[in-house]
């Protein structure tokens, strides 16, 4: 590691509470993707740093790998639904989408 | 003659040594390689489109330009100062942050990927190990830059020809890295080093059917990539106006167009690496062949520029993901084929004929199924 | 060569700083298309940080799939749900000081803790090259992690077919 | 080349699959590449679909009509010119025919053979670009347009050579033709007439059978012959679609009795047929040409006998009376309605305008398609707005 781990960390950890602050007070449902892409990366950094020094160093990179692809899915999934939403209520705005059912 | 660019850096680097601490050499040989870069990017962006003029004129009966200096050949510095000192109009209800990031951010990826450009022998800007992985990477980012260009600009054409770009370019680019795929399973590297050096002795990859299948492909996504005819769908002048950079101007407009050119000559300069053997070559110097090869695939792009009307956008998606994208996954499974078949040779009767028979009947196939379409025979009765 | 390690030191604490400044944007940032285009740009730094930290494939994977494929799938989304030329409504809740409260103590709590433990693993050689080679994670995915490999596959796959039929209209029968 | 390129419009009901579909509103023109002129067009896109049209005429207005009204006869020559410019010749034929009914003038043979090789040469040159305008709307970058601009520099020559200039010809008299052709001109146009064919061969296999320019016009913009009759389409349009009507074979006008040439018909009335029907009537112009070349004859190129009222151009006043005179222009028919009151000044004046009658089905044409084959279909209709809006 070329800068002490405890500042990855660190970084990470910041990333990580701007990205929840994110999610906790967009009322966009894509704002609300978007900060949990940041969450998901801030722990990816901690992922990759770790293998970085640790004994193991496959398991925090490939862990890092299945994050990335897991969030593709996620992202994909969860556009094509704000866009299914935004198709029959006509908003994204998510304070406005509170029926279960429509 | 071979090493002239390499043996120039060398001396550089060894000048700076003498001079300097050792440190510094390491970043007087970074320095050189990127201003190289830098310089080298605008330059063939300047003479490339002396080069379209000429050749597209002369394609049409015309001269082409011919005024400034000997053959015109100062026209692209003309342009260049015209293009400088023209108005810059950033429209009003434009987004004005994202009207000026745009064009950086469409040129910054261009230039990257000429860093992963095997050049020459040893003429290698940065020799990543996951090179090709970069070309693919950096070369999708261009897609935010339109994104930005066209949301930025505030018009209804940029828009629409932003949505055509990025379509078009998220649907080529799944084909494109597909058949890349081959090349790195017969190579076992992603490096473009390792890749031109696995071609050496003529064993250029598009002598063999899937290398073949993959070239075609490949170069039909790049052209696509960088929104070139018969692709054009996202500056459509025709239709659309100038699609994303409609309302560009000055400085601005020369980067798209800077953007542009460079990453016609950077997807070329990439089907050379792959299949075409790099700068593999006899007799000449390995730059000069490279630029050689690079600069036949671009003059096909200038004729299809000059011949072939445009796609409309949905015969462009149907051409993707009904055609080019199944061909390429064949194209992988054929490599495999090659692969065990051909016995660490590089020709054997068997290794080319198993794969040619298989793409050639999932050429057939793939056309049947997509129900190709076919000009309708007309008749057109005379009558008094 | 210390002064060379110096400016790395310097450039990705640099990446670092632009990475929170950009995250910070990403969070606040009225216009959606404008948070998109700062997430970008943290997704960017990431790959950078990736990068320096030996993992070249993952970083050029994170730029590939991140911003080349799921930022142009929110940006494209955000343009097909936000109106041309529809007024800027409210981009936040009223949660926003809680939020803040929250963060910060989670923050002030875990923070001191990761200073507080000293003894994290430094590995000594800075200048080696990268530990894993894009053979050694290849090997690895079709080996010892083939299981997961495999069923992110299906789980790709299910996606791609639900991501379909989510999103696309409704055919009138 | 991979799909049927049919576009399958689904009419998106919003009220019934609760679906909110936004549409986009575009002004295509009239400062756009591909409108040829200063035309606009209102498009209302969804998606890339055209969902409504409207055109918009009227910037290159001239108060032609207007003019005509306040100026002799023959001071009306030189502004029909500028109507559809790029056949002079064609719109001087119609305007001095319908002169010439008026006041019953009898044109000698040559005048009527000049007049016939003036306006078939119109039409070549007419076709020529049009077509080479077309693919260049379809985005062939310049290059079939520069071929056809080729072949209509030549004819231009021959129009500098006998009138003086290139484009706006004021060529035509009433009672015949301005200057008589010299042997050197007739041999020039011979020449031209001779080459003409190959040219047409080359410009074919350049680009008829492409696959992308068959993929973009067949079944594109189809125009059902019932409806191209209802909106009084006329020339090659109407051809394209199926139906026999022209002209020179209608009205048996000038001296197109004495040639034998056909009329080539279309199948389905696309942008294709469209297309393809210009060539084939190029090829039948070219029939035109070499017998009328063979056949006219040395003699008066001015009616030797002129009515009085004729003998000073300028005082020329034609009886109280009306006439319309009309003539197959390379776009449709090209008719001028005059009303005369003796006075030197017609009393009325009117242009039916191929280029705008056939303009009026654009809407009809191009709903359900995309925008890009919206700008398609207008190449395909062939208009000039300087006879669209007069």
């Amino acid at each position: 590691m070329i800068i002490p781990l405890e500042h990855v960390l660190l970084f990470s950890l910041i990333l990580f509470a701007i990205g929840m602050v994110g999610v906790l007070t967009r009322r966009n449902a894509i704002g609300i993707l978007i900060s949990i892409e940041l969450l998901l990366n801030a722990v990816n950094v901690n992922l990759v740093c770790f293998s970085r020094v640790s004994e193991d160093p496959m398991a925090g990179q490939m862990f890092a790998f299945f994050v990335i692809a897991l969030a593709a899915a996620a992202a994909a999934v969860g556009l094509a639904i704000v866009v299914a939403i935004y198709r029959t209520r006509n908003t994204v705005q998510t304070d406005e989408i509170q029926l279960l059912k429509w | 003659m071979d090493q002239m660019f390499v043996n120039i850096k060398a001396a550089l680097v060894g000048l700076s040594d003498k001079v300097f601490p050792d440190w510094v050499g390491v970043l007087v040989s970074i320095a050189v390689s990127i201003v190289a870069i830098a310089l080298l990017g605008p330059l063939i962006m300047m003479y490339l489109t002396l080069i379209e003029r000429k050749v597209v004129a002369r394609m049409q009966n015309r001269i082409g330009p011919n005024r400034v200096g000997k053959y015109g050949l100062l026209q692209p510095l003309a342009d260049g100062v015209k293009m400088l000192i023209k108005e810059d109009i950033v429209p009003r209800n434009a987004d004005k942050v994202l009207h000026l990031l745009a064009p950086i951010l469409i040129v910054a990826p261009a230039l990257l990927v000429f860093a992963v450009l095997p050049f020459g022998r040893n003429m290698t800007a940065v020799d990543l190990n996951v090179g090709i992985l970069f070309f693919a990477a950096i070369s999708s980012i261009g897609t935010i830059g339109i994104f930005m260009a066209a949301w930025g600009s505030n018009n209804k054409f940029s828009v629409l020809g932003g949505m055509r770009s990025v379509a078009q370019m998220i649907s080529y680019e799944i084909p494109m890295v597909m058949s890349v795929v081959p090349v790195l399973l017969a190579v076992g590297s992603l490096s473009t080093n390792a890749i031109v050096e696995a071609q050496a002795d003529w064993h250029w990859f598009v002598f063999t059917p899937w290398g073949f299948l993959g070239c075609v492909i490949f170069f039909l996504c790049g052209v696509a990539e960088c929104n070139r005819s018969p692709f054009d769908l996202a500056e459509a002048e025709s239709e659309i106006i100038a699609g994303f950079h409609t309302e560009y101007s000055g400085m601005k407009f020369a980067l798209f167009y800077m953007a542009e050119f460079m990453s016609a000559f950077t997807i070329s300069g990439m089907t050379t690496t792959l299949f075409l053997g790099g700068w593999q070559g006899p007799l000449l110097p390995s730059w000069l062949w490279f630029f050689l090869k690079t600069y036949g695939l671009i003059f096909i792009m200038l004729w299809f520029r000059a011949t072939l009307p445009r796609l409309r956008v949905d015969q462009l998606m149907a051409l993707a993901w009904k055609f080019l994208l199944p061909l390429s996954l064949v194209n992988i499974v054929a490599t495999c084929i090659w692969h065990f078949l051909s016995d660490e040779a590089f020709f054997t009767p068997a290794a080319f004929l198993v794969p040619l028979a298989l793409l050639v009947f999932s050429y057939w196939g793939l056309m049947k199924l997509n129900q190709p379409y076919m000009p309708e025979k007309r008749v057109y009765p005379l009558v008094d | 060569m210390p002064q060379l390690e110096f400016l790395i030191k310097c450039g990705v604490y640099g990446l670092m700083g632009l990475g929170i400044i950009a995250a910070v944007g990403a969070v606040l940032l009225p216009n959606l298309f404008h948070a998109g285009l700062a997430l970008a740009f943290v997704l960017v730094t990431i790959a950078g940080i990736f990068m320096s930290v030996g993992a070249e494939f993952l970083g050029m994977v994170q730029i590939l799939l991140y911003v080349g494929g799921v930022m142009t799938l929110i940006i494209y989304t955000i343009m097909l749900t936000g109106r041309l030329g529809a007024k800027d409504v409210r981009a936040q809740n009223r949660q926003g000081i809680f939020a803040a409260i929250a963060a910060g103590f989670f923050v002030c709590w875990i923070g001191p803790l990761i200073l507080k433990t000293g003894a994290w693993p430094q590995r000594e050689s800075d200048s080696a090259p990268p530990l894993l080679s894009v053979e050694d994670l290849g090997m690895s995915l079709m080996t010892e992690y083939v299981f997961p490999f495999e069923v992110l596959g299906v789980l790709l796959f299910a996606v791609l077919i639900g991501a379909i039929v989510i999103a696309r209209q409704d055919r009138p029968s | 080349m991979f799909e049927k390129m049919r576009v399958k419009t689904k009419v998106i009901d919003s009220g019934k699959s609760g679906l909110d579909t936004q549409t986009l509103e575009v002004n295509v023109g009239p400062q756009h590449p591909s409108t040829h002129g200063v035309f606009r067009m209102t498009i209302v896109l969804d998606g890339e679909v055209v969902k409504s049209l409207r055109p918009v005429m009227g910037y290159l207005h001239r108060n032609h009509e207007q003019i005509a009204e306040n100026i002799t006869y023959s001071a009306s020559m030189p502004y029909t010119d500028r109507l559809d410019y790029f056949n002079s010749m064609s719109n001087n034929q119609a305007w001095a025919m319908t002169v010439e009914q008026l006041a019953e003038v009898e044109i000698p043979d040559r005048a009527e053979y000049i007049r016939v090789i003036m306006s078939e040469l119109t039409r070549l040159v007419n076709h020529v670009s049009v077509i080479g305008f077309l693919l260049n709307d379809m985005g062939a970058f310049f290059t079939p347009t520069l071929f056809a601009f080729r072949e209509r520099e030549k004819v231009l020559d021959v129009f500098e050579a006998v009138s003086g200039s290139r484009m706006m010809c004021n060529y035509l008299r009433f009672g015949g033709v301005n200057r008589d052709l010299t042997d050197d001109q007739l041999g020039q146009i011979k020449k031209i007439v001779a080459d003409f064919p190959a040219f047409l061969d080359e410009f074919e296999t350049l680009l008829a059978q492409n696959e992308i320019v068959c993929m973009r016009c067949q079944n594109v913009g189809v125009l059902p012959a019932e409806l191209a009759i209802n909106a009084s389409i006329t020339g090659p349009m109407l051809r394209a679609s199926g139906v026999n009507y022209d002209i020179r074979k209608v009205d048996q006008y000038s001296v197109y009795d004495r040639f034998e040439f056909k009329i080539p018909l279309g199948e389905k009335g696309d942008v294709y047929d469209r297309y393809y029907v210009r060539m084939l009537e190029m090829r039948e112009s070219l029939k035109i040409l070499n017998q009328a070349l063979e056949q006219i004859e040395p003699g008066p190129f001015m009616a030797p006998k002129v009515p009085a009222c004729l003998k000073n151009p300028r005082n020329f006043k034609p009886p109280v009376g009306e006439a319309y005179g009309r003539v197959e222009a390379p776009k449709g028919e090209l008719g001028f309605y005059v009303v005369s009151d003796g006075s030197k000044e017609p009393w009325r004046y009117h242009v039916r305008a191929p280029s705008f009658i056939n303009l009026t089905v654009l809407e009809a044409m191009c709903i359900g398609y995309k925008l890009a084959d919206a700008i398609v279909i207008l190449g395909s209709i062939d208009i000039v707005l300087g006879e669209v809006d007069r």
